[in-house]
């Protein structure tokens, strides 16, 4: 114990100049690339004064919509950063065999997969979807913004901070080397002593903290503050599937915080949860982790279907086909999803009752699954379908997630399960409905609802590109995967003997630069698209004649979204609207009631960085501190009563004016 | 009918009346989202109760239930609560009748109560620790520790918070927001007598069953 | 459900359930008879089966649970237009698969795996 | 069964390429009997949902050719959004689909239960009266695999061998990590976990040299947790057993803590002489003297329960229903 109280220890924990991992050359140019990158930034944030700006207007903003937009800025830039490890693993597959042994060592290998699946679920996949319902979902109920604006803020923060202590990880100390869900007794103390599992820890709890509270904020946004008339069966599909999906979030959330705090007391008290001796089991930790991790499935691809919805039918110029079903659909595979958790540890050992149990319940949930793909087929049917690019990402999605969805029902089959279990049959199948279901899913989102966001559209070429980029490369590199696996191929390795499946690799490397070439086309697009914008510019703010309300505000949407709340008649409101001759006011407004900017977000989620990063290190005295510093930011913030303000009615008239006038 | 919409020029009169003229007042989420809160904590507590429940007969050769529980204070440590979450639901009634001077006595009351319950239980884990009995023993141990000790943190939060709602009560008095949190926090601290049951029920009870 | 929700939320400042003296008093009465006798049935070893003890135990930490859930947390069909009760339900049976799930996946994977209880084999 | 043989031939050409090239795979066309039953239930199950999987993709191509906008002669119905008997058969066709498989599921999930003594050695011929399985008592160390034979009294240190046509039955478990026993000729995998004892039943039908390896990611030296199967005649068998007897060292639970120490990528080693009782006291993680072991450890609070928990407590023919 007294070695504890010394005071370097107290303050540094065991963080010191050798956790800095500069004998790495690959990191230490990674390094150098962010640090000159980052600086590049900053000095030109700097340089055009717009701190301030950014401070007022983004970073202390509880305007859904900048939040919105925040979540997908950072999930574009962890999307790079995850792919930069995928291309690093596949780069390094497609090498390493017989006397090869690739350029990777094994120690930085298994960081990479490890953090490739935990950056791609948690910081692309999550900011993703949570950003699209941020931006799309008041709009499309008519809401003025959602119900807890300043938790909103907080939620984005604290998932940045996540994303920031993964970042972290990459220079100061390393990440965990276990895998995405970090079973033990791998991830115990004993076998992992360092701080990477610890890093993987409290990056999930505090994003875990920002999940849940977004989760919360939207089901009371969803259930409260919707227009009149907007009844349940009257609200959008992307609505629907994003209650379900929050519904989720609350449900399956606290699971997770669970069973990371179950692992870190194993990890930091010596408790005997699940190591192998004192009576720990480890079993339970799969058990339970699992419980979370298939709900989060659905957490990801439910809004993205909702997606899908809202474009096949505005593309199709058509009612979407069987909207009850498509909505008893998703409450169906809300329920199921929560009840076929085992199908991903068959070969465990629990007996055939429980594994056949599990791995029925696991097809049950096709059929609505099913159901829904049929009905966005027969939206299409008798449809004036324009192939602008989210409805090509929308036909992709369609015929590749069938695909996915047939392997995912082969895997549910418990004794195939056996033979394909943990090798890269798997990995192809989830890659197969992540990117052909959330991945393309949110390109398409990202196409449909630019316009709104930003005032003019997405320059259609360079999404071509990038459609046929991903879609070709996607096939390119997982099919291969699907071979590997039948030929008993397991996930996770390093090194290969068999020269015979070099070529495998090699093709699967050729389709993950064709996926960066349709990331890079992305890029290109945003760029080429903001150059040409006033050409590509929307005036109407209903560029594709879509059909929820929305498109029935100007674009971008005034901070207060509608100068007045809609009256809803129809499940495609907007087009009901327009159908009956809806006329835009143009007097008689009043001040609107709006919530204030607050820093309170962005400072709680500083001081839970601080926290996490110091009991990572164990920096007592520091964790301590930031401890005690969170609570009290917190209860000071409880004594800010004064937390709305209103928009004066001269303010409303001017903006709205602005909108007569360009519209004439 | 023409598959393009074009808006219609003004003046054209519709049947529908497409817009809410007045203000349109967004009913308040707070109660509804904190009970929302409410039910993911509940699920975090399932999780633990699962884990104590798979665990709970992994003594390792360590104490059992049977060996360690002294049913006497928990039963007092019992008591406390439900003493204090009537006391709470007297500063309810008090608070409906808007009188803050009393809703506050009995909020304080309510905070000793919850501070003596977590006293007892810190006793009790400082005993069981002392006697070889702490959370490295054995799983059975760490999920008991765990699951009993996430409960009085809660606690230890609900009162923190009650600190602070009476400072603000003292600032504010009775203001609609303050009301509010009077509600959520109530919500709340039924919320962890709830649990308790639970806990004492299957961890204390059915522990001591030899 | 939601066009009632929409005209309840029309009169919105009144927040909250309304409690009265004698719902606590009821509750709190029924607790403590209810805290009481599964304390006694096991401090007292009453019931000479240790598996029937545990049921009624159970059973009245059930009732218990519905006693704060209705006098203590005001838990009924209307309240926030009957979203309390929907998600309350829906966390119970949340609260069920996890429990159940987990205690008989768990059960199955000892019965098959774990040596102490594979005994001679 | 032959049927499904042929239907296995002749899907071949039917299921396009990629299944083409799977049929040539280890996992589509093994060795032992239990992967063979379990490929063709990959096939079964994939034929069934392709049932409806074609109709999808080819539906969706049509429709988007046929509807699209500057097609003007296809039919435009934009408020058309409801048919209560195509609703029906959307509903209906997944259904029966996945009443089928799930039926398939039930069946074959309880068939082919890794727990399950075999009943066959391979198709349509039963397991011969009075054999008895070879049992294999399998250790998945930090980072290398330890076999014992305890009829043979024989162990060995990454490599596995075993007589064409007799039942083998797996006893499995780990020192650490958790690991996953895979042999893709032979069977399914199932996990190896420290604590646990997992067991697999499977039969070897060619004789042959296959892979095998750990499929569960468990650290550093995961990559290098493989060794040969090795299937071969019951004579070969005989003076393979007979080589390790003459070649091998011994193993004491001294040597036994010397082979714990954590390592990579070892080489065959063969144990003539295996101290008695040493896999129990691994698997009930007592190989250090003075540690009590799991097992007693279970049992020494269950006093009172103990009559109850024997009868509790599965038998061998519990886990053949």
């Amino acid at each position: 114990m007294s070695e504890q109280f010394e005071l370097s220890k107290l303050i540094f924990g065991r963080l010191s100049w050798e956790s800095i991992p500069l004998h790495d050359p690959i990191i230490l140019a990674t390094f150098v690339m962010v640090l000159l990158g980052g600086g590049a930034i900053v000095g030109a944030l700097t340089y055009y004064k717009v701190w301030g700006y950014l401070w007022r207007e983004w970073i202390t903003s509880i305007d859904h919509k900048r939040i919105g937009v925040m979540y997908m800025i950072l999930g574009i830039v962890m999307l790079l950063r995850g792919f930069a490890d995928a291309i690093m693993m596949r780069i390094h597959q497609a090498m390493a065999f017989g006397d090869a042994t690739g350029y990777l060592p094994p120690h930085h290998y298994d960081q990479i997969f490890t953090a490739h699946g935990v950056i791609m679920i948690f910081f692309v996949a999550m900011p993703f979807v949570v950003g699209l319902m941020n931006y799309i979902v008041p709009l499309q109920i008519g809401a003025r913004d959602v119900a807890f604006p300043f938790l909103n803020n907080l939620s984005f923060w604290m998932t940045a901070a996540g994303a920031a202590l993964v970042m972290a990880s990459l220079f100061i100390g390393e990440f965990a080397k276990s895998g995405w869900l970090a079973y033990p007794p791998l991830t115990g103390i004993l076998q992992s002593p360092g701080v990477g599992v610890d890093y993987y820890i409290w990056s999930l709890q505090i994003a875990g903290v920002g999940t849940l509270l977004s989760g919360i904020n939207f089901v009371v946004t969803i259930v409260k503050m919707r227009a009149p008339g907007m009844n349940m069966m009257k609200m959008p599909v992307f609505v629907w599937t994003a209650l379900c999906t929050n519904i989720l979030i609350v449900a399956a959330f606290p699971v997770l915080t669970a069973v990371m705090t179950l692992l870190s007391l194993d990890r930091y008290l010596g408790m005997n949860f699940f190591t192998n001796d004192l009576g720990g089991n480890a079993m339970m930790y799969v058990n339970l982790i699992w419980i979370w991790g298939h709900p989060e499935v659905y957490i990801l691809i439910l809004p993205i279907f909702g997606v899908f919805s809202e474009i096949v039918s505005t593309y199709s110029g058509k009612r979407l086909f069987g909207y009850s079903s498509m909505v008893y659909a998703t409450l169906v595979i809300t329920i199921l999803s929560y009840l076929v958790w085992l199908h991903h540890f068959f070969t465990m050992g629990s007996g055939a009752t429980v594994n056949s149990f599990f791995g029925i319940t696991t097809m049950i949930i096709s059929i609505p699954t099913g159901a829904k793909i049929f009905n966005w087929l027969f939206t299409m049917y008798r449809g004036r379908i324009k192939f602008d690019v989210p409805m090509l990402w929308t036909v992709g999605f369609m015929i590749t997630f069938v695909i996915g969805g047939m392997t995912g029902v082969l895997l549910a089959v418990p004794p195939a399960d056996f033979v394909l279990h943990n090798s890269l049959f798997l990995i192809a199948h989830f890659h197969n409905v992540i990117i052909g279901g959330v991945v393309f899913g949110t390109f398409a989102a990202i196409t449909y609802w630019y316009p709104k966001v930003t005032g003019y559209k997405l320059d259609p070429f360079w999404g071509k590109a990038s459609f046929w980029c991903w879609f070709i490369g996607f096939y390119l590199a997982f099919m291969p995967l699907y071979m590997l696996g039948f030929m008993g191929v397991t996930r996770r390795m390093s090194h290969f003997d068999d020269p015979s499946l070099q070529i495998w690799f090699q093709i699967a490397l050729g389709g993950a630069v064709l996926i960066g070439l349709g990331i890079a086309c992305f890029l290109i697009q945003l760029y080429v698209s903001y150059k040409k914008r006033d050409s590509l510019r929307d005036e109407t703010g209903d560029p594709w004649d879509g059909r929820t309300l929305e498109w029935s505000t100007s674009s971008p949407p005034p901070k207060y979204n509608f100068a007045f709340t809609p009256k809803v008649y129809d499940n495609d409101a907007w087009w009901h609207m327009k159908a009956n001759g809806f006329v835009r006011p143009t007097s008689d407004f009043l001040a609107i009631h709006m919530p204030k900017n607050t820093a309170a977000g962005i400072i709680v989620a500083g001081i839970s960085t601080v926290f996490g990063f110091a009991m990572i290190w164990h920096m007592w005295l520091l964790a301590g501190l930031s401890f005690t510093g969170l609570i009290i930011a917190i209860i000071i913030h409880t004594f800010n009563y004064k937390r709305d303000y209103y928009i004066p009615v001269e303010e409303v008239a001017r903006t709205e004016a602005q909108r007569t006038e360009v519209l004439a | 009918m023409s598959h393009s919409a074009v808006i219609p020029a003004a003046g054209e009169s519709s049947k529908f009346e497409f817009l809410e003229r007045g203000e349109h007042h967004v009913a308040n989420g707070t109660l509804l989202g904190f009970w929302l809160y409410l039910m993911s904590d509940c699920l975090v507590f399932a999780a633990l109760f699962a884990t104590y429940g798979v665990l709970s007969q992994n003594f390792a050769g360590g104490p059992t239930g049977a060996d360690l529980f002294d049913l006497p204070l928990v039963a007092i440590n019992t008591s406390f609560l439900l003493f204090s979450s009537i006391t709470y639901g007297f500063a309810m009634l008090q608070m409906q009748q808007k009188k803050l001077k009393g809703t506050m006595i009995w909020l304080a009351i309510t905070g000793v109560l919850g501070s003596a319950f977590l006293g007892l239980e810190l006793y009790e884990f400082y005993h069981l620790i002392h006697q070889g009995a702490g959370p490295q023993r054995s799983a059975f141990l760490s999920s008991f520790f765990t699951l009993v000790g996430t409960h009085g943190l809660h606690v230890s939060f609900g009162i923190i918070w009650l600190v602070t709602l009476l400072v603000q009560l003292k600032k504010h008095g009775l203001t609609t927001a303050n009301r509010r949190r009077l509600f959520c926090l109530s919500m709340f601290w039924h919320f962890l007598d709830v649990v308790w049951i639970g806990v004492f029920t299957i961890v204390y009870l059915m522990g001591s069953m030899s | 459900m939601s066009e009632h929700h929409l005209h309840s939320s029309e009169h919105h400042e009144e927040e909250g359930p309304h409690s009265s003296f004698s719902g606590y008093m009821i509750g709190f009465m029924a607790s403590v008879i209810l805290t009481a006798i599964p304390f006694w049935l096991v401090m007292a070893d009453v019931l000479s089966s240790r598996n029937a003890t545990v049921i009624v135990i159970l059973g009245f930490a059930l009732v218990q649970i519905l006693v704060h859930m209705i006098f203590f947390l005001h838990m009924n069909f209307h309240s926030e237009g009957g979203w309390n009760m929907l998600s309350l339900i829906f966390t119970v049976v949340l609260l069920f698969i996890t429990l159940a799930g987990s205690l008989w996946v768990m059960y199955h994977m000892n019965v098959n795996m774990m040596p102490g209880m594979m005994g001679s084999s | 069964m032959s049927i499904l043989r042929t239907l296995h031939k002749t899907s071949i050409a039917a299921l396009g390429f990629a299944l083409l090239a799977g049929c040539d795979t280890v996992v589509m066309s093994p060795s032992g009997d239990i992967a063979a039953q379990q490929a063709s239930l990959i096939i079964w199950a994939t034929v069934l949902m392709l049932i409806v999987v074609i109709p999808v993709i080819v539906l969706t191509l049509l429709f988007a050719w046929r509807y699209r906008s500057s097609n003007k002669n296809a039919t435009y119905a934009p408020d058309w959004d409801h048919s209560t008997s195509l609703e029906l058969v959307i509903w209906a066709a997944p259904l029966a689909i996945i009443i089928a498989l799930g039926a398939l599921t039930w069946v074959s999930t309880h068939q082919l239960d890794p727990y399950r003594p075999l009943d066959r050695i391979s198709e349509g011929q039963p397991v011969p009266e009075g054999v008895e399985p070879l049992i294999v008592e399998v250790v998945a160390m930090d980072w290398k695999w330890l076999f014992f034979y305890p009829e043979q009294g024989i162990a060995v240190v990454n490599q596995l061998a075993a007589p064409v046509d007799r039942p083998i039955k797996f006893k499995i478990t780990a020192t650490t990590m958790m690991n996953s026993f895979y042999i893709p000729a032979l069977a399914g995998q199932i996990y190896a976990m420290g604590g646990m004892e997992t067991q697999l039943h499977a039969v070897i039908n060619e004789a042959g040299s296959y892979d095998g390896f750990s499929a569960n990611y468990s650290g550093a030296g995961f990559n290098g947790m493989r060794f040969k199967f090795l299937g071969m005649s019951e004579s070969n068998f005989e003076q393979w057993v007979a080589k390790v007897k003459s070649d091998g060292d011994d193993l004491s639970r001294k040597a036994y803590k010397e082979l714990e120490v954590p390592s990579e990528y070892n080489p065959v080693h063969y144990y003539s002489k295996v101290e008695p009782g040493l896999y129990d006291a691994i698997l009930n993680r007592c190989v250090d003297p003075g540690s009590i072991c799991m097992k007693d450890l279970m049992s020494h609070h269950h006093r009172d329960d103990k009559a109850a928990e024997k009868s509790n407590a599965p038998s061998e023919s519990h886990h053949a229903h």
